[in-house]
């Protein structure tokens, strides 16, 4: 199967002369149709700067993104607008990224602003109310404004705009990091969900092993801006072939060495 | 349900009661602020009217009416202009950044070098003393303030994600700033131009102290001060009429500011 | 051994000076300190404004060949004689010998050709040039004698010598005359505190009496307020013109100080644009001058102090007469006569106002009077003195403007082409010729009363009021000038009684 | 190094902005109407005495020469000479800011020993009487005008008083206690409303610090919070503090240019403003340049003293 | 009993609103040596818990109940006090590294403040002891580093500072409330390693406050679970973890991600 999205030699570097700092050096990753890729690093890995290229939010120093064979930075900007239908992302903070002054309906429908045909007035309602109860609120959520709502429940509105114009690549950049775990299960469920219900293919960025665990199907670990290791989540964890990583995985809380006392 | 804060309240009581003052004006005041009446000149406040008659036998409480009228106007419109056209450099230079944003950065730096009121007299022998020249001068400076509120306000709101969402929504930067940016820093404009047509009141009135205001007979309270100066012994009360309009109409303004900051304060009530 | 010890004493003076042990009012019998509201921007009459800069040096630092006494008449000084030729064209001076100036240097004929030379050449930068251009030659035959001659009659000449423009002054100080006055008066500048005061004191090299006190003060007090406490405080002695009126009362009514509302030399006028309809109809310039309350603009503007005025002279001068009641108050007779102009109506113009105090509060009155009689005036203040002196006088870009007219004898300007009234006489330019080719004083007397007539019936400016002298100085003191024929602060005869 | 660069392209950036500004207002003053012979001599002089004394002045060299002389002086220590005066403008400047600076100086010290007490006290127990006291000071403070302020002052404490003289300056060389004493109500006059601008961003300030995490770790070492307020707060709210009283600078000159108006105190504000009335170009251009770099300056030093206030920002520089 | 609440009741004014009550009867007890975990979701009311414990409650806040600190209470204790205790026989270790310390002043100087001010020592006899603790806490070349500031040191380092300082008076009580949730993983490890070290060595009472509960099992003998300002169930860690005896202990281990789950059943 053709990869949907291919990432190529990205590298994205910051400053100039010596202070320059590679935030991304030299990655390359592919995604296929209804893979979960996690991407999993710590605190200045480059997992975030990936992620924005990749939504062309920003330019890569060199390399390529290649979305359905086409390269997203060679794109005219009418192209790129189109495009952008294929792909949207969730960020990590619910509530910065809903814009407090605009109401649910409003702020789920705005992707739509990418489809000149997309439907207006009464047929717009009723697909912004299918699709918040896709994500489990209700249709009469979309008169409300994003304060009424709680931390997980902005999430899925999130979700519910990134699903909006029927993406085919989602990137989720720590879209759980900023909830308490028992929210975390019910996004990282959704997201499940929707990749089995539509085979939608997701980003997942995150710094938490055991998410990657829970849903990823392939995952690369990157560290300082660099892709440490690649291939199938299972193996990466059980088995894993770099130091770093092992690294990683030891430092992971644990439950079953409970207790100093126990441990020595 | 929820108090409205106490300065929001008096400062609007204050500023209707002033901005009444000054339409009721245009209709009414207890004498004609103009007609002069030599016989019954520097009266004390009492009999001849409630804050006394002036240096040609004026009614003191009909010219600080009429005043009122001249400062509010004249600040009002070059707050509104000098913030128009502040706020709309300083949410473009937020949007483009780079070069366009240094250039305005560094016009605000100049702008912000002088001191305002000798570059508004250098205004005044350009162009003559008069109601434009003040607007014009003092809506200058409220260019660069409103810029570089409006630009750090703004900055601020472009490094939220819901304007990453309308990027990613194909939406392009003057069309988020309409949608999003703007609406978001509307509470910071709006507090910000209470407080500059404060400001601008007073700068009238300093300009019009200096010879550089609105022409005579038209009102004003700056005029009236300086006017009034040499009778400070002899008449104290022409100097104490117009000095408290000005600082009552500016802590009125300021007060209003202050209530519609903390009304519009994200920390305020969120946790309810 | 001698010199040393006064050398010592000197700079052990001149210590405490600069320490600023001494007190801070130094005042005595033999120190005065008067104020005046405009500082000079140059203390050479010659080259400055001569009447802020001749408040301060005329008469103390520096002296004329003649010169105007406190009554307005023309006395001997440097000169102590002269003779004038019978066609009027020849004046011969007798100069006073063992004069010499402030820097050693002996006054003599060649000194006062050059000082004469000096205004009327073409590079003078003397603004009153326009009084003394009669003069074709100067020539100075011996030491002790001078001799000008003229091209026309001038019955005024001898009146201007005497004037602060016309000093006399010594060419190797000349050009630093402004800062470093060197003069042949009694005093000599010591220091010029810039915006603060000047500091002058009794000079021992003068040719006449040495005056009774040793150190004057001239101090700048722009704000009135500030010259009535600074005469409270103290801090001044003499303010021969205190410049807001409704502070004069205030002294009158004070035994500490002696007060004279004498008569000055500024005459405030409401010009007019002579050229410009409805101005150019004398009609509507008589019916504008009957539509105002003189008396009642003096109350309002100036707190009752000063002359109302018929005509372009003050009181001040001996050729004053009182023309006030060929026109006088009468709002009926006013409507009257714009009708018979065809301004039945009335009709609209701009009033351009200097920023200055006095011009804009009795423009607003005027306003008033004007609109009274159905004529609107739209009052525009203009920034003095550089805009106004663009716009108004040089521009003449103005329906009508009001502003004070300092210079005594002044009422040439009437003639004077181009000037901003833009009137245009004939016959009143003929008149000022004949008073030039006056032979005698009471041919120049009968010639400028004519004009004053003249003037009043053709009233190509509104006439208003005379701005009074408002002198107070502390009760002892004595020698002040009441009235101002010239606008000065001549301290020479000044003293203290004991 | 390349801090040195970036300090040395700051250096640039300002030469060219005080260069460009300096061009644009030497153009707008010869734009404004008047001419300073004219003004000079008064109303009776003649075309020739006037063309004669604008070739004296040089006023009849071209706009650009008059412009690039004056700025070649600059840079050679010479200001030229005052048209009006016609001294040098070093020297009229040097004088006036003998009274100017002590103005400001006492103004801002008096403006500071009053704000950073009162706002630190407001913010030390918010909502208290204290509190309520800075409140209204700072707001009364910010809403009067100085030079209404000034005439008060005048009213009260000279004319009813007579504590203080009324206005004008003695000068220094007649007792420094007797000039210092006359700057004094021009001083508060000019010292209130700044303080009541201070008083607000002290206030905001070390309210805002004293949320912040550092502070509770500094109570959680068992500093009271007395102690706390002084060792951890106030140090580190002094930075908007700071910025404040550099963004004030030229309001506090505006507020001089009033003041000395007020109480006829022969500063540099009465300077430029006499010297713009009678278009003394070369005086007022020299006083504008002066005040742009005052404002520089006063900016370069704030950012030393950030540097001291806040480590952080020593390594960004 | 060296820490003993009873009945904690924690309410907050609110301007303009009625007051809200965040910790609503809340009893536990901590004997000397041991260390108890709390674990809770955001609005569980830990934190609230621990500030009321060291006697830093906001103005706003009002408590009820008692606090007993050896035998004292410190709801009711005065502030002189207090301050005597603070620093000194209880320390606390602060969520936030980045922004726990004062920006403007040098580590060294802010370690050795507590010394100076409770021990009354010389300065310099501060600083010795400063760099004493910084080695301690396993801040590489301490000598170099105790003059630095915050703002140059790493976010483990900081974290490392906010121990040494906390422990410089050698405290009979510790509360750290989620020390290591702002740092990556493996510096998490590290840091959580040093502070148990730290601790056992020094025979301090530790209460360790945290969301993840796989950080308190790590360290701690007891468990506490909160849920919104109420207790839901206490006891030894193991116990908790293995036989939760409330819903919403099972509900927050089933969260877990399912590795660490198995970790557990696996053991």
């Amino acid at each position: 199967m053709a990869a949907l999205l291919e990432v190529q030699n990205l590298s994205r570097h910051f400053g100039l002369g010596q202070g320059v700092v590679k935030a991304l050096d030299d990655v390359s990753i592919s995604l296929t149709k209804g893979e979960i890729l996690g991407v999993v690093g710590e605190s200045g890995s480059g997992k975030s700067t990936l992620a924005r290229i990749v939504m062309g939010l920003d330019q890569p120093t060199s390399g390529r993104v290649i979305m359905d064979r086409q390269d997203l930075f060679d794109l005219s900007p009418r192209d790129l607008r189109k495009a952008r239908r294929n792909f949207q992302m969730v960020f990590q903070d619910p509530y910065g990224s809903l814009d407090p002054r605009h109401r649910v309906g409003r702020i789920i429908a705005e992707p739509l602003h990418l489809d000149p045909r997309a439907p207006k007035g009464a047929a717009r309602r009723d697909m912004v109310g299918k699709l918040l109860e896709d994500v489990g609120l209700s249709a009469a959520d979309q008169d409300r404004h994003p304060h009424e709502f709680s931390g997980g429940q902005r999430q899925r509105i999130a979700v519910a705009r990134a699903l909006i114009t029927k993406p085919r690549l989602l990137v989720a950049d720590e879209a759980t990091s900023a909830l308490d775990l028992t929210v975390q299960k019910q996004i990282l469920q959704l997201i499940l969900d929707l990749r089995d219900e539509h085979g939608i293919s997701v980003l997942f960025i995150t710094h938490n092993i055991g998410v990657v665990d829970e849903i990823c199907d392939t995952v690369a670990v990157m560290q300082n801006g660099r892709l440490v290791e690649t291939g199938p989540a299972r193996q990466v964890l059980d088995h894993p072939a770099q130091s770093y990583t092992r690294r990683l995985l030891a430092a992971e809380p644990r439950l079953d060495v409970i207790g100093r006392r126990s441990r020595r | 349900m929820t108090r409205l804060p106490k300065s929001l309240i008096i400062g609007a009581i204050i500023t209707a009661i002033m901005v009444g003052a000054a339409l009721l004006s245009r209709v009414w005041t207890p004498a004609d602020p103009t007609g002069m009446n030599i016989v019954a000149r520097l009266k004390p406040p009492g009999a001849a009217g409630l804050f006394g008659t002036d240096q040609i036998g004026r009614d003191v409480l009909s010219i600080i009416m009429a005043g009122a009228w001249t400062s509010l106007g004249i600040a009002v419109v070059a707050t509104v202009i000098g913030g128009g056209i502040g706020t709309l450099l300083g949410v473009t230079a937020a949007a483009k950044g780079g070069r366009l944003e240094r250039l305005v950065m560094s016009f605000n730096g100049v702008l912000f070098a002088f001191p305002p009121i000798l570059s508004a007299i250098l205004l005044g022998a350009l162009l003559g003393p008069g109601a434009l020249t003040s607007i014009i001068a003092i809506g200058i400076f409220m260019v660069p303030v409103f810029a570089r509120v409006t630009r750090a306000a703004a900055i601020q709101i472009w490094a939220r994600d819901y304007i990453n969402a309308a990027r990613m929504a194909g939406k392009g930067d003057a069309r988020i700033t309409m949608e999003h940016v703007l609406p978001n820093i509307s509470a910071q404009i709006i507090v910000q131009l209470a407080i500059q047509t404060g400001l601008g009141i007073l700068s009238e009135a300093g300009l019009s102290f200096l010879g550089m205001g609105v022409s005579p007979p038209t009102p004003s309270w700056g005029r009236m001060l300086s006017e009034s100066q040499t009778f400070l012994d002899a008449a104290p009360h022409l100097v104490l009429a117009p000095g408290l309009a000005i600082a009552i109409t500016v802590l009125g303004l300021n007060l209003l500011g202050d209530g519609l900051r903390d009304l519009t304060d994200p920390r305020r009530g969120q946790n309810g | 051994m001698m010199t040393k010890h006064s050398d010592l004493l000197k700079s052990v003076c001149l210590a405490v000076l600069l320490s600023g042990a001494g007190p801070a009012f130094a005042q005595g019998t033999d120190a005065v300190t008067f104020g005046q509201a405009v500082e000079p921007q140059g203390l050479d009459p010659t080259v400055s404004s001569p009447v802020a800069a001749g408040q301060v040096t005329w008469q103390n630092v520096f002296e004329g060949l003649v010169t105007i006494d406190r009554d307005g008449q023309i006395v001997p000084q440097l000169a102590t004689a002269w003779t004038i030729s019978d066609d009027g064209l020849t004046y011969t001076f007798t100069l006073r010998e063992g004069v010499t100036f402030q820097n050693d240097v002996a006054f003599d004929s060649s000194t006062a050709k050059f000082t004469i030379d000096r205004i009327i050449a073409d590079e003078s930068t003397n603004g009153q040039k326009a009084n003394y251009t009669a003069i074709t030659s100067v020539a100075a035959p011996d030491p002790g004698t001078l001799v000008l001659t003229l091209s026309d009659r001038n019955a005024d000449l001898l009146y201007w010598l005497g004037y602060p423009a016309a000093v006399m002054v010594e060419p190797s100080s000349a050009q630093d005359n402004g800062t470093q006055p060197v003069g042949t008066g009694p005093f000599k500048v010591d220091e010029w505190r810039k915006g603060d005061r000047v500091i002058m004191s009794a000079w021992d090299g003068y040719w006449g009496d040495a005056p009774a006190v040793r150190t004057v003060t001239a101090r700048f007090i722009a704000d009135p307020q500030g010259q009535a406490a600074a005469l409270q405080s103290g801090q001044i002695d003499i303010m021969g013109d205190l410049s807001a009126p409704e502070l004069f009362d205030q002294f009158v009514d004070n035994d500490n100080f002696d007060t004279v509302a004498g008569a000055g030399e500024m005459e405030v006028v409401a010009g007019m644009n002579n050229a410009k309809p409805p101005f150019d109809d004398l009609r509507v310039r008589q019916a504008l001058m009957m539509a105002i309350d003189r008396p009642s603009l003096v109350q309002a503007v100036s707190a009752g102090y000063g002359t109302p005025i018929g005509s372009h002279f003050s009181p001040a001068s001996p050729f004053y007469e009182d023309m006030t009641a060929l026109f006088p108050y009468d709002p009926e007779k006013a409507k009257e006569l714009l009708s018979e102009a065809g301004y039945a109506d009335g009709f609209t113009f701009d009033f351009k106002v200097p920023n200055r105090d006095y011009a804009q509060r009795a423009a607003e009155i005027l306003q008033a009077f004007f609109s009274q009689i159905g004529v609107t005036a739209n009052i525009e203040s203009s920034d003095f003195p550089a805009a106004w002196i663009q716009d108004v006088f040089k521009d003449t870009n103005y329906d009508m403007t009001i502003i004070g007219h300092a210079e005594p004898l002044d009422i040439g300007i009437y003639a004077r082409d181009p000037y901003y009234f833009n009137y245009d006489n004939p016959d009143f330019k003929a008149q000022m010729t004949t008073i030039a080719a006056a032979t005698d004083e009471t041919e120049r007397e009968a010639g400028y009363r004519k004009a004053q007539e003249m003037l009043a019936q053709d009233m190509p400016a509104l006439f208003l009021y005379s701005y009074p002298k408002l002198g107070v100085w502390k009760s002892g003191l004595q020698g002040v000038w009441e009235n101002g024929p010239v606008p000065a602060n001549d301290m020479t005869d000044i003293h203290w009684m004991q | 190094m390349t801090q040195a660069f970036k300090r040395l392209r700051g250096l640039a950036g300002a030469v060219m902005v005080l260069a460009v500004t300096s061009l644009l207002i030497f153009v707008l003053i010869d734009a404004a109407p008047g001419d300073p012979a004219e003004i000079m001599l008064g109303t009776s002089a003649q075309a020739d005495t006037l063309a004669a004394l604008r070739t004296e002045l040089g006023l009849d060299r071209p706009l650009m020469v008059r412009y690039l002389g004056w700025l070649a002086g600059v840079f050679t220590g010479d200001l030229g000479q005052s048209y009006t005066y016609g001294v040098p403008v070093a020297g009229l400047i040097g004088e006036r800011m003998l009274v100017t600076l002590p103005l400001t100086l006492m103004a801002t010290v008096l403006a500071v020993a009053v704000s950073l007490p009162l706002g630190v006290m407001a913010a030390a127990r918010p909502g208290k009487a204290g509190d309520g006291l800075a409140s209204l000071f700072s707001q009364v403070g910010i809403a009067v005008p100085n030079f209404w302020i000034g005439l008060l002052l005048i009213l009260g404490f000279a004319l009813n008083l007579t504590w203080f003289p009324v206005g004008g300056f003695p000068g220094w060389g007649d007792g420094f206690w007797a000039a210092l004493w006359s700057l004094v109500l021009p001083a508060i006059a000019l010292a209130i409303p700044q303080a009541a601008v201070l008083t607000r961003v002290t206030r905001a300030a070390v309210i805002e610090v004293t949320n912040e995490d550092f502070i509770r770790t500094a109570r959680a070492k068992g500093l009271s919070r007395r102690r706390a307020l002084w060792r951890h707060t106030v140090p580190n709210s002094l930075l908007p503090v700071v910025t404040m009283l550099g963004l004030q600078i030229p309001f506090l000159i505006s507020g001089a240019v009033l003041v000395e108006n007020v109480f006829s105190l022969p500063g540099i504000g009465t300077l430029a403003y006499q010297a713009l009335s009678q278009r003394d170009l070369i005086v007022v251009q020299n006083v504008v340049l002066l005040f742009a770099v005052i404002v520089l300056a006063v900016n370069a030093g704030t950012d030393a003293l950030y540097a001291r206030l806040d480590p952080r920002l020593r390594a960004r520089k | 009993m060296m820490l003993e609440i009873n009945d904690l009741r924690v309410a907050f004014q609110r301007r303009n609103h009625p007051p809200t009550q965040v910790i609503h009867g809340l009893s536990l007890s901590l004997e000397r040596g041991q260390t108890l975990g709390i674990v809770g979701e955001s609005g569980s009311g830990k934190s609230v818990m621990s500030l009321a414990t060291m006697g830093l409650l906001p103005a706003t806040a009002t408590a009820t109940g008692s606090i007993m600190f050896e035998g004292r209470d410190i709801l009711t204790m005065p502030e002189r006090d207090l301050c005597k205790l603070r620093g000194n026989r209880m320390g606390m270790i602060f969520q936030e590294p980045m922004t726990a310390l004062n920006p403007a002043m040098r580590v060294g100087a802010q370690i050795a403040e507590g010394l100076i001010l409770h021990k009354g020592i010389s300065r310099a006899a501060a600083r010795t002891e400063a760099l004493h603790l910084l080695e301690m806490v396993q801040i590489p070349r301490a000598a170099e580093r105790i003059d630095s500031f915050p703002h140059e040191m790493s976010g483990g380092q900081r974290q490392r500072v906010g121990i040494a300082i906390a422990l410089a008076l050698k405290p009979d009580l510790l509360i750290a409330d989620e020390p290591t949730t702002a740092l990556d993983v493996t510096v998490q490890a590290e840091v959580l390693d040093i502070l148990d070290d730290l601790v056992t060595d020094l025979g301090i009472s530790l209460i360790l406050i945290s969301h993840d509960l796989g950080v308190i099992a790590r360290i701690a003998d007891r468990t506490l679970v909160m849920y919104r300002g109420d207790m839901m169930e206490e006891g030894p860690t193991e116990r908790v973890l293995r036989q939760p005896g409330h819903d919403y202990t099972r509900k927050l281990l089933d969260a877990m991600p399912r590795r660490v789950r198995a970790s557990l059943g696996g053991a």
